[in-house]
């Protein structure tokens, strides 16, 4: 199991802040795969991800027990 | 008060001030950034901020090490608020100690570039007539127009 | 408190990071120049500044507008503080408030520039054996000696 | 008469802060030199002079009840 993070616009639009799924051994591409099919109206353009707080490649691969977090374009300051 | 932190209460800059202050520093930065009431023409009543906690404080922290490498013998502080902030009101204050001047300046104005790019916080703007998380700053009129 | 003042107590920096902000304000820079322990590998034990101070002040009003000229938009507020100072103590505290942080950066340092040029404010260090009026950077030994 | 300011290290050197002189209708450059001609060992190098609080020219020309002061290279900041 890993447990994916939603944050700003994507959470809204998720509907939840967070959730689990099935995604040990899958890469970071595939969980987005795995995202864009669940929420198929989900802008993920630009949107990076970050894995126990970490940002990461497209083909890092997601271990069991890992936070994966959607990271749409950051406003801070 | 952590050297990098993320918080939910009214930010006092002096703290952050003070603590980068060591005797062989001859110059102190102080970057505050504040809610506007003015952006692109469109009157903000207050703004929303929302981050990815741990992450983001281990993002300032990260910077700070960045700038310590990149200016020797600088010392540098930032915290960002979140949650509801009025007009006027601190979202982030970046302190910078150094021996000299100009490393002062360059490296403060690094952190907000940096923070900018790197650190998971999104700002949300709440208007008269509608609200918007800012980000990606192409507007969406379809979003901007949700009241 | 005068926007642009000479002062013989210590500096409240906030006062003058109030003083510039505004709604229309989004950063704010503040710079304070603190008296540092070691100069060029020698130990200041405090230092001693003076004024020609009714003519000072005029000066840091002049870089004031100057600078409200150069980039519009923002607002200054500089004080300098004369007399015995420690280390650490600030000597100099510069406010810059401006819509947009670069301004406010650029505007800042141009302002502590401005001041090491132009403003009849001067420094005298007080090493352990000795004391010097800092001004041309030509050291004197003979007046670095005198105890 | 003028008054004549001296500061930092010209007032030591002098070994007074201020004093008068008969000047009124000289031009900056002679005041310097009978400062000059006052405290032959007063360094007077870069020395800047400022007429009713505003740097002067060498050949502006000073008024009865004119200030001067003597600016030796500045150091605040």
């Amino acid at each position: 199991m890993i447990t994916i993070f939603y944050f700003a616009g994507l959470r809204e639009a998720a509907g939840k802040p967070q959730e689990q799924a099935e995604l040990a051994g899958r890469t970071v591409n595939e969980l987005l795969e795995w995202v864009r099919n669940q929420y198929p109206n989900l802008s993920l353009d630009a949107v990076r991800v970050a894995v126990n707080e970490e940002y990461a490649l497209p083909e890092d691969v997601l271990q069991a027990g890992d936070t994966a977090a959607l990271i749409p374009p950051v406003s801070g300051g | 008060m952590k050297a990098y932190e993320i918080v939910t209460e009214p930010i006092n800059p002096q703290l952050y001030a003070d603590y980068v202050l060591r005797p062989e520093a001859g110059a102190v930065t102080l970057f505050t950034g504040h809610v506007r009431e003015w952006t692109r023409g469109i009157r903000t009543l207050y703004l929303a901020y929302e981050a990815y906690i741990p992450m983001a404080e281990k993002m300032l922290a990260k910077i700070g090490t960045e700038i310590e490498e990149k200016w020797p013998g600088t010392k540098t502080a930032i915290a960002h608020r979140i949650g509801e902030l009025k007009i006027g009101e601190i979202a982030v204050v970046i302190a910078v100690s150094s021996p000299h001047r100009r490393d002062a300046y360059e490296a403060n104005e690094h952190a907000i570039e940096r923070i900018k790019e790197l650190v998971p916080i999104w700002k949300k703007e709440i208007w008269e007539n509608g609200t918007e998380w800012i980000g990606d700053q192409r507007r969406k009129p379809e979003e901007g127009e949700t009241p």
